[in-house]
Formats: C-alpha cells, structure tokens, sequence
C-alpha cells in the first residue's frame, strides 16, 4: 500500500463514546481518508494552549466519500490531552493531521500474520487485521491487557472473535491466557514447530517492554517482526526532531524520527 | 466597493519578502515537508533547520516535553549537514520557488565560517541566519551569543568570508538584550532575529529523573511570547538595522504585536507543529485586518506603537 | 497498618518551617484576606505584599494582562508603607498564630535600610525578604538586582542595620543566575528567593496601545515554571545558603519538582488567584505524596535529583 | 444587609443554557450562599491554565438549603473564557470563590429607586430588584441595549416586565425608547420636575460610557447615584491590586481595588 500525503483538516465529531475503559470517536472529515494500517493522525481537540501539543492516536477506520467521509479512532484516557478529548461531544469541533508515519508493511508471498495488541496498541493491529481479512490472508490475533475488563469489546475485533483465530492474554488470569501476550505468543510458536515458524510474521503495537519481549524471542527464531513504536511527539510529521529512537543499520545508523520513518520499524532495527 | 490589497512587502536590510511572514528554524524541517500542506512560496521565506559542517546525529531521546502553554525542547541540532543542504535540498527549494534562508551553527569559530562559505556558493540562498543561542549543545553558539563581546567576535568573523545577508539569531537569556543587539549590529549583522529559546527544565517529582536527556532544554511557544514582545521592542529601540521578532507566535494578532512594536517581519515556530497551515493562515490574516482596518502598507503600521505621554 | 506522619519541616538558615510551603509576595495580600478561606498558621510561612518606606500609590489602571497561561502585572507595589504594617497588621498576624515574613523594597539603599530597621523592631517576624527585582518600578530595585555588584552592595547595607534574617529575592532577568546568587550569598544573605517576574509585554494590535499603563510587566504562573526551575537549579549548584524556589507552583507536582532540584523551600503566587486554598493544598498534597512514596522526611527527597552519569 | 465571608466552593452544574444572546447558569453548591445585591463571584470551569484566571460574574441569584443550594448567574460570550462557560453542560464541574466584593447599599428612608442595567449590566441590578421587590419598596427599572434582541427576556425581570415599572431602551429604537438610558433617565427626570428628584437613587450598571454619562447629568442634580464598575482582575478578593480605579474621597484618594472596595462605587467618589 503506497504511503498518501498528510494533510491538516477541520473535523466534526459525529460520537464520541466510551466502551469499558476505552473510548470510540468518529469524526467526519471534508474529503476520504485513505490509509496504511500502523498510520496516525495528530488530533487536538482543545479550545486554549494548555495542553499545546495535538497527541498522536492511530487511525482505526477510514471509510466513506468527499461529503460524507469520516474517520474512526480508539483512545484510552491516560493524562490530561486524552482526558480533554473523552469531555468532547457530538458536533464539536476537532483539528486533524492525518494520514502520517511509515505504517506496517505486507510484502506478498505465502504466510502466515500475527497480530499482537498490547493494551490500547489494538488500535493499530486491528486495521492491519482488517486488510489482512479483506485479501483473505491467515492471520491470529493475540490481545494482552492486565485485566479482562481493560481488553477490547469482541464486536470489536475484525471478522469477530472467531475461536482459535483470537489469543486473548491477561495478566491476572481473568480471561484467556494466563500471562503476557509474549509469553501466549512463544506458547503458539512451540505449539506450531511443526510448520516452521519462517512461514510467521510478526506485526505488533503496544508497551516497549512487550515489543521488547517479542523482538528477544521471535528474532533469533528468524521470524519477521514489525513493532509500531511510541514516544512524545510535537509535530507528528518530521519536522521538529523530538520524537527520536536510535536504529541500527549499518552505515545508515542514527536517531530515527518515530513519526516519519516509523512509527513501524522493523524490530532488528531498533536498539532496544 | 472594491478593497485594495494591501501591500505586505517588507525589506530585511537589502533582502525584499513578499511578506513579513517566516517559517522559524527548527520547526519547519527543510522547508519541502510543509509542501503537501501548501504552497511553500507563499511565505516570505522559509527558514530552514540549523546546518553544521558535518551531520549531527543529535541528543538521546527525551527530547521533548509539553509544558504549560508551551514547549522544552533538546533536539540537539540534528541535522543533514551543510553539504547534504547544498546538493540535495536548497535545488529543490529553488524549484518551489521558496525564498529561503539557512540557520547555522558551529562548534568553533572556524567552523561556523566553514558553513558560511559552503553556504556563499548558493546563488539563491537569500540570507544566512547565526544561531549564536542554542541553548541545547554545548557547542551551539551560546558561548559566543550571550556576551556583547562574544557576539562581537562571531559576527566579525563569519561577516568577513561570506556577502550574503547576515542574521544574527540572538540569545534571550541575557540581562540586557539591547546592549547584545547592538554588538550584532556593530559587528556587521544586516539583520537580528529574536527570541531563540529560553533554557528551561522540567523533572519527573516520582521517578526524580528529568524529563529531558539534556536536562535543561530551550522554552518556546505561546508561553513565551511576553518574554519575545518585550525583547524585540528593546531591541527595536536599541540598533538601526531591522529586527526578525519571533517568539509564541499563533495568530494573526500576535504577528501584528510584533510588528506594532518595530519588527520588520516575524518568525512562526512552535505553532507549525498544532497546525501545519500556521505561516498561511497567519499571512492571511494579516492581510484581512489590513483590509478591515484600511491600512495601505505594511510600513504604515510597523512600529507604530502608541505610547502615552510621560 | 498505620501511616507514618511525614516530617515536612525544613530550615531556611535558622528560621524554621513546619513545612516547605509558603506564599509569595504580592500574591497574598497582607496574609489577613486568606483567614475566611484557611487558618494560616498551617502554611510554612506567610509573606505579605512588598512594604516601602512611605505608602505607595501604584501605577495606574491597566494592571494586569491575562497571557497564554501566564498573567503580566505592572502593580507598582501598591502598599500601605511599612508603619501601618507594623501597627495594624503584624500584631493580627501574630493573632493568627502565622509565621510571617516580610518583603520590602525601597527607591534608595537608604529606603531599603531604613524599612528594614523598622521591621527590626517586630520580635515575632520571622524574617526580611529584600526585593531587589521588582520589575515595574523604577525604583524597584531592579536596578541594584540586575548585576552582582549591585546587588552584593544592597545586600551589605540591609545585612548591617538588621538581625533578622535576610533572604534576597533575585531577579530572572539576568544572563547568569549563578553569579548572582553567590554575590547574595557573600554579601551575607542568609537564603536566596527565586524567580520574581520575568520582563515582558503585551500590546492591543487594533487600538495600537500597550496593554498595561506601565508599558512591560512581569510575567508570573505556570508559563514561567520551567524557566524557573531551571534557575532555582542552577542557583543550588552555585550557593550553599538555602534557595526557596518560586515560579507557576500551582500543584503539589510542581512544588516537589522544586524541593527535588534542591530548594529548601517554595513559594507559591500566582496560583491563589484562581483557587484561594491553592497554598494548603499543596501542603497537603505533599504529605499525600511523601506517604504513598514512604518518604519520611523532607530531607530525604530534597535535592534527590537522579542524573546520568556522563 | 451585611457583607459576608467569602468562600471558594466546588460545584456542580446544573444548566445552563443560552436565551438570545445570554447564558443562565444554575450551580449547585455545597451551603447557601448569602449575597448583597451587586456582589460577584470568580468562576473558572475549564481544564488546563489557558485562560489562566477566573472571570468575574456577579451573582444573579441564590436560593437552597444545604445539600440543595444553587446560585445562578447570567453572563454573555465576549471572550474566551466566557465561551468556555458555555460550552460547558450540566454536570460539568465549576469552581466559584463567593461572594466577593462590596454591593449596593440600600439606606433606610423614604425614596424611589432607579435600577438602570445596560448591556449584560442587568444581571447585578436585578438582584437589587428582587430586594426591594421583597421589601415592596418603590422602583423602576431601566434597561438598556443596542438591539432588541440585546434585551434580557421579560421573564428574567424581577416582578415581571410591568407596564410603567419597567424602560426599556435600545440604540437603534427597535424596542421602547430610542436611544441610550441615559437619556431615557433624562428624559424621566424631565417629567419628574414637581415631586422633586431629591428623593431619587440610581443603581446603575452597564458600560463606562453609560454609567460616566448619569453621573455626569444625575450628580449636579443632587442625586445619590451608586455605580458598579468593571476592571480586569486577577484574584477578585483584594490579594493582587491589579483591578484598581482612582477614587476622590479627601484625604483617602487613591487607588481603590474595585473587587474590594467595590464594584459598587459612589459615583461621586469615582474619577470619571
Ligand atoms: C503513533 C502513535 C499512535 C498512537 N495511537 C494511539 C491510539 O490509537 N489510542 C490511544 O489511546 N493511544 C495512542 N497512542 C498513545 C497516545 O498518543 C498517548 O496516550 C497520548 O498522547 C497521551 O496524552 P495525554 O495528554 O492524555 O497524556 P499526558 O498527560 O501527556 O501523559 C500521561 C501519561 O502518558 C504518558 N504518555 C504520554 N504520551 C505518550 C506516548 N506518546 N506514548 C507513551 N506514553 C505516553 C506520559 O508519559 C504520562 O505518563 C499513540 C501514540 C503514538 C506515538
Ligand atoms: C464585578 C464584575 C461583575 C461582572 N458580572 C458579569 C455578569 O454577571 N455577566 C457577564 O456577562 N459579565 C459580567 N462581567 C464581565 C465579565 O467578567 C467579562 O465579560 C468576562 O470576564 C470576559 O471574559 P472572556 O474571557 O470571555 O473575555 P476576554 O477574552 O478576557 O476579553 C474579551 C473582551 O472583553 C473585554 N473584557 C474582559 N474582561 C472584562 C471586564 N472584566 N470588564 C470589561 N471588559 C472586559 C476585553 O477587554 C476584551 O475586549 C462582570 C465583571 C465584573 C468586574
Ligand atoms: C524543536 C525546535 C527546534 C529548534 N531548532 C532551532 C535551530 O536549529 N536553530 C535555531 O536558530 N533555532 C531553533 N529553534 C528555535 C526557534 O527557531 C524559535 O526561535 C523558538 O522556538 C521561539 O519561537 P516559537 O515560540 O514560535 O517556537 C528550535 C525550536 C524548536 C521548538
Ligand atoms: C500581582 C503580583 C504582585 C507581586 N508583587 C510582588 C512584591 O510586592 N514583591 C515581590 O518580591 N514579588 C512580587 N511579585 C512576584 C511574586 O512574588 C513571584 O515572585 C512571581 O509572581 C512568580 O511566582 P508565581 O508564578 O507563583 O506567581 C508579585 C507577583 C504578582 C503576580
Ligand atoms: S514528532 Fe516532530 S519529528 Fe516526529
Ligand atoms: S482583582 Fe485582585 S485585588 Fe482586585
């Protein structure tokens, strides 16, 4: 999927509805949104200067035409911007820089995907899962969160929570796998050695410590890992230099801005 | 009836803008990022991210952070390099027809005066901007800005290898920021741009670590813009040549602050990141209150600031 | 399990507070017009409005101006002069069972010494907090703050006419806060205050006036914050007395950014205006934090910044 | 009626909601707030420290018991913190520190009150209406704006819009007498020769203009008239001098805080 250009938009809030510990907010906007799943917008939504900054949410559904186009986005409230956006209703305004960032990439060729959603980072994974299911490609999802009440709604869940296509992992053992969504995932791939774990790639979204984990253990066994990666950002479009990780790539090594170059990388890039 | 368009030209020493609007460097990459947003000509120039002789790879991460109505930063002067800036990028502004500017710094002396000169051989380059404030890298000119005799020096020397236009970009942290534009000025800048960024800090009261690899980082954005006014009014009332305001810049309002207190053109920063339209909208702007208010030319408004009788 | 009171008290040389928290001057009225609101023996300490020889009338309307998260002022020191405050108010204050400081200034070193001798006479003060940067008057003793020289002669001459603690309230508009704490501190004050107002401005662009009858003001609350932590910072590297830090303190957060950088104590202004309790709150909210972190003593966490190794 | 301690209170919303170009806001507060007509409250509802001070309103009125107390206040969007207030709905959070301020006062003895309220100026007089309804002292209301619309619904008028007690006065003569209330007060002072106008007091509150142009015509004839003034403040309850206006009072000229000493002046105290 090729990479469009940002652009700055004027949107209005059609809902804005929270759903257990998660927000859902539509917005229409003047003209379609085309997207690569792993993209985000720079939303701020915020009479004042205080917070300044817009914040960084991925993009969780695009659709519709110039007139009666919107886009959809999932949020957890974590500190004051998010806090700002969940007090928002129907009809008011909100600013938008979207699409942006390097999403995830689907080169083609026989494989099978795993999608790994850590906390909130489903909202990334899951438009990655609904390209995937609209090509009719093989995929698992893999859902962690700390309790059951802090996993995603299933109606939420591209194609549904089919059995055995969804993983779901939770730290206090209240549903699903008992454990980190790591640790669910090194369970499959023993389970699947059979097959040969090449044939897997790996596309993930959520804390560092998780992705770390998953690059540790996927890595050595060759398998292709995609992590979306987080970090503050002020722009959100490469063009302030604030939101930096380092990666490793040979002569080409440096700080990397997350929100052009990324915010996916390849994981034997990045320097955990 | 039809309204004039009123004329936004203005002269920054022999250096004509379209209009008294520039990007600020630091906040605006190299200028081509902003094009799928608009038209990049439009500005009256574009100021570009402070070159080094050599790439810089810039601070570890915790490099930004949000503070009330404004930001800290440490990016740590990142950049591509003056030689990457010649041969890949200035043609490709040159091709969009922006009028552009580039910002400079050095470590030394002589490297300042290295980029100057590399910087000389491009004929459409329309100015050079001294970062003489960085307060970010040890190395970033704040040795040199923050003393009138510094200052002097870097001047002088970085004025002597290069005729192209020379800005100085001074340094707010200062007691006295009349005395620092006036050794710009006799030192042989066409121009001083003002406020870089205030150093500023913010910690983590839990973790008891700063919230930037740096530790301090420069203050900028609407919080700030106070601090700028009343530097830039000084500085108007202290030298002779024209003086870039910058510092908080949002709206069209605040540009005419600026402008009302002696500034011959402006600089928009921070506010590119919350809209990547700012510089435009802030042109526009500009213009409709000119029109609203029947004001001819730009020169009829610069500067012209009431102030009551003692 | 039973919670541990945390110790909150903290020395400012030989005064000392039940806790760190204190509210600023000029920010506070004369500490009397906050009793409807709280008891004010429960804060640190009370510091009441800058005192001049003789009342003073003030500036002229056109006081204050909002900004982005920050408010200019341009009072004027606007007080009763230093007689009626220690006949009507000190004994009131003494009533209320607070511990109060008071903040002076004067047009000459002779004014400053003579307010100072007078304060001298009230055994309960607990000390005398020289204002040497006021911003908005002339004679604010901007003028003896703005260079270590000055400053170090000021703080001499008040230091000989009084036994009372002497804390010099520094002035942000300066290039190296560092020299100018350690000039107070070897002229013999006991701690250093800081910041006071940072210089800035606003103008109305339609009516082309400034927005305050003074022209400049000083610039207080949230927008300063990180500028003056920066400061207080650098200030506990570059003395050994004591440093209260101040500056857009609006939360207990922000007051433990302050203590964690090093400052004995803090100072809150701006901050009441919107919420009159602002000041208890803050010391409450610092108990809070000390008991979910297990800190038990002020002296634990004060100055307990974490940086890299380099 | 005696001036009371203020307090600063958390309460909560009720409504408040848009009548023409006014808001009228209902709070629900923690204890009965006890007020003077003319006093005011600071209120900040908004998150974030940009608008970073509280704006002044006056209280419009206050009723309850504990555990059920409310005051309401009317205010009109001119700015942005006036436009946060209105955006904000019922149950939304509000800080108020009230009430603040020195109001009207109303002496004993034998007169006829003239209430004049121009602009938004009508939400401190009504209150002042409503005491002297109570009392079923002897008053007229004069009321005065640009447009017709510009005018508070009859409804909001303490006693009713009656026919005689209530002037309405608008620039452009779209409603009632045509022209500013201070003419309007002329003009009935005119056609009140015989019974004397010693026996008159004004409570005026609106724009500068207004109250400067009936202190200018009312004091030379002797009549007392009370002004409440406006100012930019920062802290409402005399803490930071910063809203101060020049008074004339013998040896006691000077600066006069107008959230303290004021906002209702004596208008021959004030220097116009
Ligand atoms: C490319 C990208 C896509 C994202 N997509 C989503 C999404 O779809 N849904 C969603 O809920 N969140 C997403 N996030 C995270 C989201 O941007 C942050 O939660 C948000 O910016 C926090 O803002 P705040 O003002 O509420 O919190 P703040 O008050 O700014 O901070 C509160 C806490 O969150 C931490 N924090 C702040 N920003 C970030 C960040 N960018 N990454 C990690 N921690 C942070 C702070 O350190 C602090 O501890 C994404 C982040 C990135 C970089
Ligand atoms: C004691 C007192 C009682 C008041 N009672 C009421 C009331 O009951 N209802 C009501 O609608 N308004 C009342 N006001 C006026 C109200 O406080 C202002 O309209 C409000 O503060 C404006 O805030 P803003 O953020 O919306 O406007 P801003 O963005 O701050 O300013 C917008 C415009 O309004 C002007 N302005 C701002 N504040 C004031 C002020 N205090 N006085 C005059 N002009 C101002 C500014 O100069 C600017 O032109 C009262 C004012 C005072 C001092
Ligand atoms: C992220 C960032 C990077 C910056 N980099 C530079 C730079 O390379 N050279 C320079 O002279 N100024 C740099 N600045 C300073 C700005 O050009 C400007 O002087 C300052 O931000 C104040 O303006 P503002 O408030 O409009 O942002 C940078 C500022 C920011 C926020
Ligand atoms: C309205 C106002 C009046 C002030 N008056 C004084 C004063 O009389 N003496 C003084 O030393 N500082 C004065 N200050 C400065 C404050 O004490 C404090 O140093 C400054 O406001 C920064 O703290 P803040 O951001 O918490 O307000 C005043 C500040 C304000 C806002
Ligand atoms: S957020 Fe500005 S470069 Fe990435
Ligand atoms: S507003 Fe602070 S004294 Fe009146």
């Amino acid at each position: 999927m090729p990479h469009g250009n940002p652009r700055f938009v004027h949107g209005k809030i059609l809902h804005n509805t929270g759903s257990g510990i998660f927000y859902r907010m539509e917005v229409a906007v003047p003209e379609r949104i085309d997207f690569v799943p792993g993209q985000f917008a720079m939303v701020s939504g915020w009479p004042g200067n205080d917070p300044l900054l817009p914040r960084p949410l991925a993009i969780f559904r695009s659709g519709g035409v110039r007139g009666k186009a919107a886009v959809e986005f999932v949020y957890k409230v974590v500190g004051r911007g998010t806090a700002l956006l969940s007090g928002l209703h129907a009809g008011d305004p909100i600013a938008l820089t979207l699409p942006l960032g390097h999403g995830f990439e689907f080169p083609a060729g026989d494989r099978s995907w795993w999608l790994v959603g850590g906390g909130v980072g489903f909202s990334s994974v899951f438009p990655a899962a609904a390209a995937l299911e609209e090509e009719r490609a093989d995929f698992e999802i893999f859902l962690g969160a700390r309790t059951r009440d802090q996993l995603p709604p299933g109606e939420w869940i591209p194609g549904g929570a089919v059995a055995g296509r969804v993983h779901l992992c939770t730290d206090d053992g209240t549903a699903g796998f008992f454990g980190t969504v790591a640790a669910a995932l090194r369970d499959r791939i023993d389970r699947r050695k059979s097959s040969g774990p090449s044939r897997v790639a790996i596309l993930a979204c959520g804390p560092h410590e998780m992705l770390k984990a998953i690059a540790e253990f996927a890595l050595p066994l060759d398998i292709r890992v995609q992590v979306s990666l987080e970090s503050s950002m002020a722009c959100g479009f490469g063009v302030c230099w604030g939101c930096v990780t380092a990666i490793r790539d040979g002569e080409k090594s440096g700080y990397r801005r997350i929100c052009k170059e990324g915010p996916v990388f390849d994981a034997r890039e990045v320097v955990w | 009836m039809q309204s004039v368009t009123p004329d936004l030209t203005t002269r920054v020493g022999n250096v004509l803008l379209k209009n008294p609007v520039m990007s600020a460097s630091g906040t605006f990459g190299y200028g081509l990022e902003f094009m799928p947003f608009y038209d990049i000509s439009r500005l009256g120039a574009v100021i570009v991210k402070g070159l080094s002789l050599l790439p810089t790879p810039g601070n570890p991460p915790g490099r930004i952070v949000e503070t009330p109505a404004g930001m800290l930063n440490a990016i740590g002067l990142q950049n591509i390099g003056v030689e990457r800036f010649v041969n890949d990028v200035a043609p490709r502004l040159e091709d969009a027809g922006a009028v552009y500017v580039a910002n400079i710094y050095g470590r030394t002396i002589e490297e300042y005066e290295a980029v100057a000169r590399r910087l000389s051989d491009l004929p459409a380059l329309a100015a050079i901007e001294v970062n003489a404030s960085c307060p970010n890298v040890k190395e970033g000119g704040i040795a040199f800005g923050s003393s009138p005799e510094g200052l002097s020096g870097l001047t002088r020397r970085v004025r002597a290898v290069t005729g192209k236009p020379l800005w100085v970009k001074l340094s707010p942290n200062v007691s006295d920021i009349g005395a620092i534009a006036r050794a710009a000025e006799e030192a042989g800048a066409d121009a001083v741009t003002l406020i870089n960024t205030i150093v500023g800090m913010a910690v983590d009261p839990r973790t008891r670590r700063p919230m930037l690899s740096n530790v301090t980082g420069g203050l900028s954005g609407p919080a700030v813009k106070p601090v700028a006014l009343r530097m830039v009014w000084e500085a108007c009332k202290a030298v002779k040549i024209p003086v870039i305001g910058i510092g908080g810049i949002q709206s069209p309002g605040d540009a005419l602050e600026f402008l009302l207190v002696g500034a011959a053109a402006v600089q928009v920063g921070t506010a590119n990141f919350r809209n990547p339209n700012a510089c435009v909208e802030i042109v526009d702007g500009i213009r409709d209150f000119f029109v609203r208010e029947k004001i001819f030319r730009l020169d009829d408004y610069r500067g012209k600031l009431l102030l009551r009788e003692k």
